[in-house]
């Protein structure tokens, strides 16, 4: 059976998350996901099944989470997974999408007096295991034919703990996340980030090789969103944009022509996902941008006629 | 109701049992002794088949012992067993104990399987124990509650082996008198014992085994008075000694 | 007479009612049932992973790795292969399972005794401890002695130093390394010639006690030669070890040796709760050799320490043996908790980022399971051949 | 004379003299001795003014902590999280009914000649499965649906040791009784899957539960991660149950199989009748330790990413508002285990030393 | 050489020893029996202080029994003691059970200690299995390596606690061969036994005691014959009766 028909059959989309990073996917007390992730999930489901909650979240550890996938335990990973071409290639998995550009930064405790990432010589890095950072740190180093010595945590809670416990002089992540990291310190003050990025890190949703349908309804839930934002419709104007004369916005809304049936899925997929859950800009704003705890400006992230590269195929 | 005709038995190369042959007609009483190690348990425990003979035939009650599974299950329905050490099963009360049989392999219905039970109690003098677990009795009560329970299988013919030897002095007569009692009343019953006593009043053979073979077969007053083979005399004399 | 053929078939039994028939197929079928699973199990697995498009066998082994692994054992950088963090992952599982297995034997010992000491204060204390540590998960005691005692160890700059040349800090413990320099040779020489000199007055004491009964202070002497000697080579090449004396460097120390908390916090907690379990097991293999034999010692007049050492510990260690084999084994197994701070033993080196770069998890977590199951067989196997050796000798 | 015929001397045991007996009998007792107070007066007093004298116990937020010692209001103030995971509110009761259940079942097995207790025993081992099924996840009876990725904390914790060793004990004994069959193929079977199970460790068989195991099954059989954890966690501990019931059906005397089989009871009903209500409750103490060890393991789980309580602590005490608080967490889990396992192994003892007697008579 | 006077001894609250009052001189033989229970263990182990008594005193060799440990292991090195249940050392062989007190009490060379070991293995007749296990010999075996044992330290005093009455009929001739030998040797006895066939042939006195107390004290021929005191006829009486 394909993917499409065993999630339309469980009635519940099931999707790889991380065990908890602010801004991504992090549960709250009550055990209700949030983050740019778990709202590509729900955008997922709401393109599916028109609803948003029918989503289950298995939190997974970084070095879970091929496995995972690979196994079938999970329909979707969306969990700040790194494009690369050997996960592209030999993991036998399919990268849908970016739905963020980043880049590996550094936070440092201020107190060992570092500005700049060539002074780390012979520094001890908290790190995540089985992420990119994890060989992009050592490729850093080598090419500076510096030292390093890293400390392999396996959750990014642990990772924090770590940090905060002294263990290492550096914390190398993702620069989205290090705010959010250094947040969870009992004392953010006592730490900075560093300006260097040392990689490219495009992070997307992934699926299994071998169900283009699949592939192609991941990819294209995506695209639509970031269409939305580009054509101005919002969850708040979804309905009134269903009477647009746009042909681009009819395409997207689905009042005309049928691109969800050529996907498998419903007509109106694209306004669902607007409507339940927002445009790409909306998402952003949600959960990691200027006004959350997490702060992050568009940058590169804005769309690519606002000065950033996001530039979404189109829907036609 | 019993043939067996040229049995062998081998433990390994061991030969325990040599060219037993015996007929045992419906209500005989038959005792078997010998000294120890001459294989007078395992050749009773053929006849149930809680050991397997490997040559010969054995024929209980029209059936003949063989590897089929039903075979053996009906033989062992009509045969009852009392062991040395009682064998009761101590996490059952004394009448559990006696009804687990019937219900489980003749399926009887329970409550029917308890009267008879405590008919059977009473027959061997201990129907007040019914509801007392088995630690909770003497040796002799014990042995007493183990016959009860092979007879509730209503068997046509029992097996007794060493019933009384690891029992103290004042309670082997408990249950002689019990055995005594189950011999007049026409049972067949076959039974290793060394008490002379016993076998005196009821056995219509004695069997003196010695190396796993059959020795000498005589009534009892001719065997105890005057026994024909030098193995058997001089046993006697031990025996008469002790 | 000669053993006869069985024939019972003969008398036309019919086989379905034939235990022995009956025997036969049931294991037929057992064996069947056990095949077709299995198979199932693999045509599923292969035909999952063909079509996930996950590659398999074991070429991924020669891949570049490309991480890089804080403790390794065997030479490693991130240029080597995902083969040799095999290795390093298993050398550093094997490390901190040999000395857990050996803290935990002499601590649990030692507590074991102290259990059944005369000494209200000592006993009462020990109760406590194997009754607080054994009952407590020890993963939380993993979490505790990293992230709790860590926390409050003083960071690079402010390390406790003993002498200057022994560091603490939340980096670990740094010692100095020798580093053998031109006279090295003698030094070596002496420490050879105080060994062979101990070994040497060893035999003699040993000859003489043959001869004449008197004992000679065997322990004394031998580390006084031990001491001496090599102390005398020492000085008379010179001075020949040079000290890697760690140094702070940076915003770490440099040089030395340096035990990583990872591996302190693992040890000491694979340690502490292991000996908790020996301490019982040694506590009533003591108390299994029975009265009789320490009466009868005492009647011989052996005073009690000779009792304890010839007659009671010689017949406990019967007792003891078996249950402190599962010992270490579960010791060996709970050594893979490591994952969970960051020491970088098998599961986590290996069954952890390789799986996770290579996603062969298959090949990955069969050659782990493995190594568990060798190690396991190895130590059941050495403790049976021990036990076989003190076995009571009976008829 | 008169006195020494009724009554021995009294020889005045007064405190000092207990002491000298006691502590000070030999000098390297007495330095034992002194060194130990020692140690302990000098941590024994930190540790009591850390633990309660300078304790923060009432109030409602980090600021209610002074700091200078345990901040149990940071415990009492995300108990339900602990307890319940992310359970809802409203439905809590649910969960506490089944805590109330399990004590009724279990509390009068510690007290002896209360009435009914084997029944209620039956009741914890048959009964409380069947109402945990219908009343935990929800669904029949009008009962709203919880999905299991929402339970977690204590609640969990228990779920999974409990459920373990009660479905552990059936795998169990059918492996014991292979082990010891008659049939070599058979009894190599067992040894091997017992032996195997035994040689790895539990988080890789939890590894390979939680995130490999579809790959091994046939696309579209699925069960969930929860389910799939139980599986891996029974089936490691059935080999562990196995060989603690060996030992017990090898305790059984060989007159009872002989017993059983000249009243003509065949196999199945000589092992169910008479071997092995025998052999089980001799082995009880056997696998009130087996559950125990399993109660402690349950915390692995968090290493596969299920909010057991110790992951339930340990995804709090990072949450940035509360300051400094790991050790309490640590403290409270230890604690929570702590009491229940020391319980329990009391209880063990009690049984086995009754159970020791029982055999001499 | 053994002097005890006004001994007292209580387990708890339960009286053992009262009032034990006995001179043992050298080479005396001294056989102690009554019924059960009675103290005799307790009053033979309190000699060597592997029990305390707790009033009165005991004086061994001139030495008297306090609780000062230096002065237990000289009176230890001096009395050797011979059990039921024999104790041997199961992990050592024959001749290293031996040689085990010797070599570390008495800091005797090991050669010495074997060839002496050997001798007394040859007076109990036993030199061929010197290098077996305690494990691999028969009861009244064990119990000759026993006193063997209890020998190599060369003690001016033997105590036995009922040294055959774990063993089979045949094996305490043994036995008693071996302490008859001994006894003629000249050596300090005292002996916990029933074995009336043993005290008449070597006893110079035998002690009767009940419920702690000495009760009555009398050469054999004279204390078998006519025993004066009518708790001790009683105990005849049964002893005779078995
Ligand atoms: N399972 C067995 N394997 C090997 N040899 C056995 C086995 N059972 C019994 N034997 C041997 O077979 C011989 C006969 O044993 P059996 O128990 O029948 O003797 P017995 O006449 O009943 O003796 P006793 O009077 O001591 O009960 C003995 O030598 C015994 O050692
Ligand atoms: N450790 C002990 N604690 C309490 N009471 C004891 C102890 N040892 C022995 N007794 C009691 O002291 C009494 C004398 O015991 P002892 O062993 O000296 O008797 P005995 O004359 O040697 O008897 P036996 O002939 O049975 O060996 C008995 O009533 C016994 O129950
Ligand atoms: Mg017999
Ligand atoms: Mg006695």
């Amino acid at each position: 059976a394909t993917t499409l028909e065993n999630v339309m059959e469980k009635g519940r989309l099931q999707c790889g998350v991380t065990t908890g990073l602010p801004g991504f996917s992090q549960p709250d007390e009550k055990g209700n996901w949030t983050g740019i992730d778990v709202d590509t999930c729900r955008a997922m489901a709401a393109a599916i099944f028109g609803d948003p909650k029918a989503v289950d979240f298995t939190p997974l550890t970084a070095k879970e989470r091929f496995t995972a996938l690979q196994s079938g335990e999970i329909d979707v990973l969306s969990r700040n997974t790194t494009w690369t071409l050997t996960r592209d290639v030999s993991l036998g998995l399919n990268f849908a999408g970016v739905n963020y550009y980043d880049g590996q930064g550094f936070l440092v405790s201020k107190d060992i007096g570092v500005n700049d990432a060539a002074e780390l010589d012979g520094a001890t890095v908290c790190i995540q295991a089985g992420t990119t950072t994890e060989l992009n740190l050592a490729d850093y180093f080598r090419a500076k034919s510096m030292e390093f010595k890293p400390i392999v945590f396996d959750t990014s809670e642990q990772t924090v703990q770590g940090f905060a416990a002294g263990r290492c002089d550096v914390l190398t992540s993702d620069r989205s996340q290090l705010a959010a990291l250094r947040s969870k310190l009992a004392d953010p003050s006592s730490a900075k980030i560093l300006p260097n990025t040392i990689s490219k890190e495009p992070l997307g949703p992934v699926v299994r090789q071998g169900d283009d349908q699949w592939f192609n309804i991941v990819k294209w839930v995506l695209s639509v969103q970031i269409n939305a934002e580009e054509l101005g419709v919002t969850s708040s104007n979804a309905d009134d944009m269903l009477k647009s004369d746009n042909p681009s916005i009819q395409r997207l809304l689905g009042t005309d022509g049928d691109m969800g049936a050529k996907l498998g899925l419903p007509a109106d997929f694209g306004y669902k996902v607007v409507s339940l859950v927002g445009n790409y800009g909306e998402i952003y704003d949600r959960n990691v941008g200027p006004d959350t705890p997490l702060g992050l400006d568009r940058g590169i992230n804005a769309l690519w006629n606002d000065g950033g590269i996001l530039y979404a195929p189109p829907v036609r | 109701m019993i043939r067996i005709e040229g049995v062998h038995k081998w433990y390994g190369g061991f030969h325990v049992l040599k060219n037993l042959n015996l007929t045992v007609r419906q209500g005989e009483k038959i005792v078997i002794c010998g000294p120890s190690g001459s294989g007078k348990s395992t050749f009773i425990r053929c006849i149930n088949r809680l050991e397997e003979h490997q040559h010969g035939s054995i024929i209980v009650d029209d059936i003949e012992l063989t590897d089929d599974v039903r075979q053996i299950d009906s033989v062992r329905r009509d045969v009852g067993m009392v062991f040395q050490h009682f064998n009761l099963f101590p996490h059952l009360t004394v009448l559990e104990n006696c009804c687990l049989a019937p219900v489980w392999v003749k399926k009887i219905p329970r409550k029917e399987a308890e009267s008879t039970a405590m008919e059977y109690l009473e027959r061997v003098r201990i129907p007040d124990q019914a509801n007392k677990y088995p630690g909770q009795l003497s040796g002799g009560q014990q042995q007493r509650v183990a016959i009860a329970r092979a007879l509730c299988m209503k068997p046509k013919i029992m097996l007794f082996d060493e019933p009384t030897s690891a029992l103290d002095p004042e309670m082997i007569a408990e249950v002689l008198d019990v055995m005594i009692e189950l011999a007049g009343s026409g049972m067949t019953m076959l039974c290793v014992t060394h008490e002379m006593g016993f076998a005196k009043t009821v056995a219509d053979r004695v069997i003196f085994m010695d190396a796993g073979e059959i020795v000498e077969q005589a009534p009892p007053q001719e065997f105890f008075s005057n026994p024909k083979e030098p193995r058997a005399q001089k046993f006697l004399q031990q025996i008469l000694q002790h | 007479m000669k053993k006869q053929a069985i024939n019972a078939r003969t008398y036309g039994v019919k086989p379905w009612y034939d235990p022995r028939v009956r025997s036969l197929v049931y294991q037929t079928l057992a064996i069947a049932l056990v095949f077709w699973g299995g198979w199932v199990l693999v045509e599923n697995t292969l035909s999952n992973m063909a079509s996930r498009g996950i590659s398999t066998g074991f070429g991924f082994l020669d891949e570049t790795a490309g991480f890089g692994i804080i403790m390794h054992l065997v030479p490693y950088d991130a240029t080597m292969s995902y083969g040799r963090t095999f290795w390093v992952g298993l050398a550093n599982t094997l490390l901190v399972s040999c000395m857990g297995v050996i803290a935990a034997t002499v601590l649990g010992f030692i507590i074991g005794v102290a259990r059944l000491s005369s000494n209200w204060l000592i006993a009462k204390l020990a109760l406590v401890y194997i009754e607080v540590i054994r009952n407590i998960p020890l993963l939380l005691q993993i979490f505790f002695w990293y992230f709790a005692v860590l926390s409050n160890l003083p960071s690079p700059r402010q390390s406790a130093d003993l002498g200057s040349a022994l560091f603490i800090n939340n980096r670990g413990l740094y010692l100095p390394q020798p580093v053998p320099q031109e006279g090295f040779g003698l030094f070596i020489a002496g420490v050879v010639l105080a060994v062979f000199a101990v070994v040497w007055v060893a035999k003699w004491a040993r000859k003489r006690q043959l001869a004449t009964g008197e004992r000679f202070p065997m322990v004394k002497v031998a580390l006084a030669i031990l001491v001496t000697v090599p102390f005398v080579a020492y000085v008379i090449a010179g001075d020949p070890l040079g000290w890697d004396v760690p140094a702070l460097k940076g915003f770490n120390f440099k040089g030395g040796i340096t035990v990583i908390p990872e591996l302190a916090a693992l040890w000491i907690a694979l340690s502490l709760y292991t000996a908790s379990f020996i301490a019982e097991i040694v506590r009533s293999g003591i108390l299994s050799v029975s009265k009789g034999q320490t009466e009868a010692a005492n009647a011989l007049g052996l005073p009690n320490r000779l009792t304890l050492r010839l007659v009671v510990i010689p017949q406990s260690l019967r007792v003891i043996i078996p249950p402190l084999t599962s010992q270490y084994l579960n010791l060996v197994k709970n050594s893979s908790l490591a994952t969970a701070i960051g020491y970088p033993d098998l599961v986590a080196v290996f069954m952890g980022t390789t799986l996770n770069q290579t996603g062969q998890a298959v090949e990955v977590v069969a050659m782990t399971m493995a190594v568990y199951l060798t190690i396991s067989l190895l130590i059941s196997l050495l403790m049976n051949l021990y036990n076989r050796a003190v076995a009571i000798k009976e008829r | 004379m008169t006195d020494l015929s009724v009554m021995p001397p009294k020889k005045a045991i007064g405190p000092i003299q207990w002491m000298k007996r006691n502590l000070f009998s030999t000098w390297y007792n007495v330095v034992l001795t002194l060194v130990v107070a020692y140690l302990i007066v000098t941590s024994v007093g930190p540790l009591i003014s850390w633990f309660f004298v300078d304790a923060n116990f009432m109030g409602s937020d980090p600021k209610d902590c002074s700091g200078a010692g345990a901040c149990w209001v940071f415990i009492s103030q995300r108990l339900d999280f602990f307890i319940y995971g992310f359970y809802p509110g409203e439905q809590q009761w649910r969960v506490d009914l089944m805590f109330l259940l399990l004590a009724v079942a279990f509390v009068p097995q510690f007290i002896e000649r209360f009435p009914g207790r084997k029944w209620l025993g039956l009741f914890g081992v048959v009964g409380l499965p069947v109402a945990g099924y219908i009343l935990i996840p929800g669904g029949p009876f009008g009962l709203s649906e919880v999905e299991s990725t929402k339970w977690g904390g204590l609640m969990l914790t228990l779920i999974l040791a409990y459920i373990g060793i009660i479905a552990s004990l059936p795998i169990g004994i059918l492996l014991a009784l292979g082990r010891r069959s008659e049939m070599p193929i058979i009894r190599g079977l067992c040894v091997v899957f017992i032996e195997v199970w035994r040689a790895v460790p539990l988080i890789t068989v939890l590894f390979m539960a939680s995130v490999m195991l579809p790959l091994f099954l046939p696309e579209g059989l699925n069960f969930e991660k929860l389910a799939r954890a139980l599986i891996g966690i029974t089936l490691w501990q059935s080999a562990y149950m196995a060989e603690v019931i060996r030992g017990g059906l090898q305790a059984i005397p060989r007159g009872q199989y002989e017993a059983a089989s000249a009243l003509g009871l065949g196999y199945w009903r000589k092992m169910g009748l008479v071997v092995l209500p025998q052999a089980l409750k001799l082995v009880i103490p056997g696998i009130v330790n087996t559950f125990i060890s399993l109660f402690k393991d349950t915390t692995l789980v968090l290493i596969i990413g299920l909010l057991d309580i110790l992951g339930t602590v340990q995804s709090t005490v990072t949450d940035p508002s509360w300051q400094n608080v790991a050790v309490e967490g640590y403290v409270f889990v230890a604690f929570c285990f702590w009491v229940f396992c020391f319980g329990i192994s009391r209880y063990s003892q009690s049984l086995e030393r009754k159970l020791d007697t029982g055999h001499k008579s």
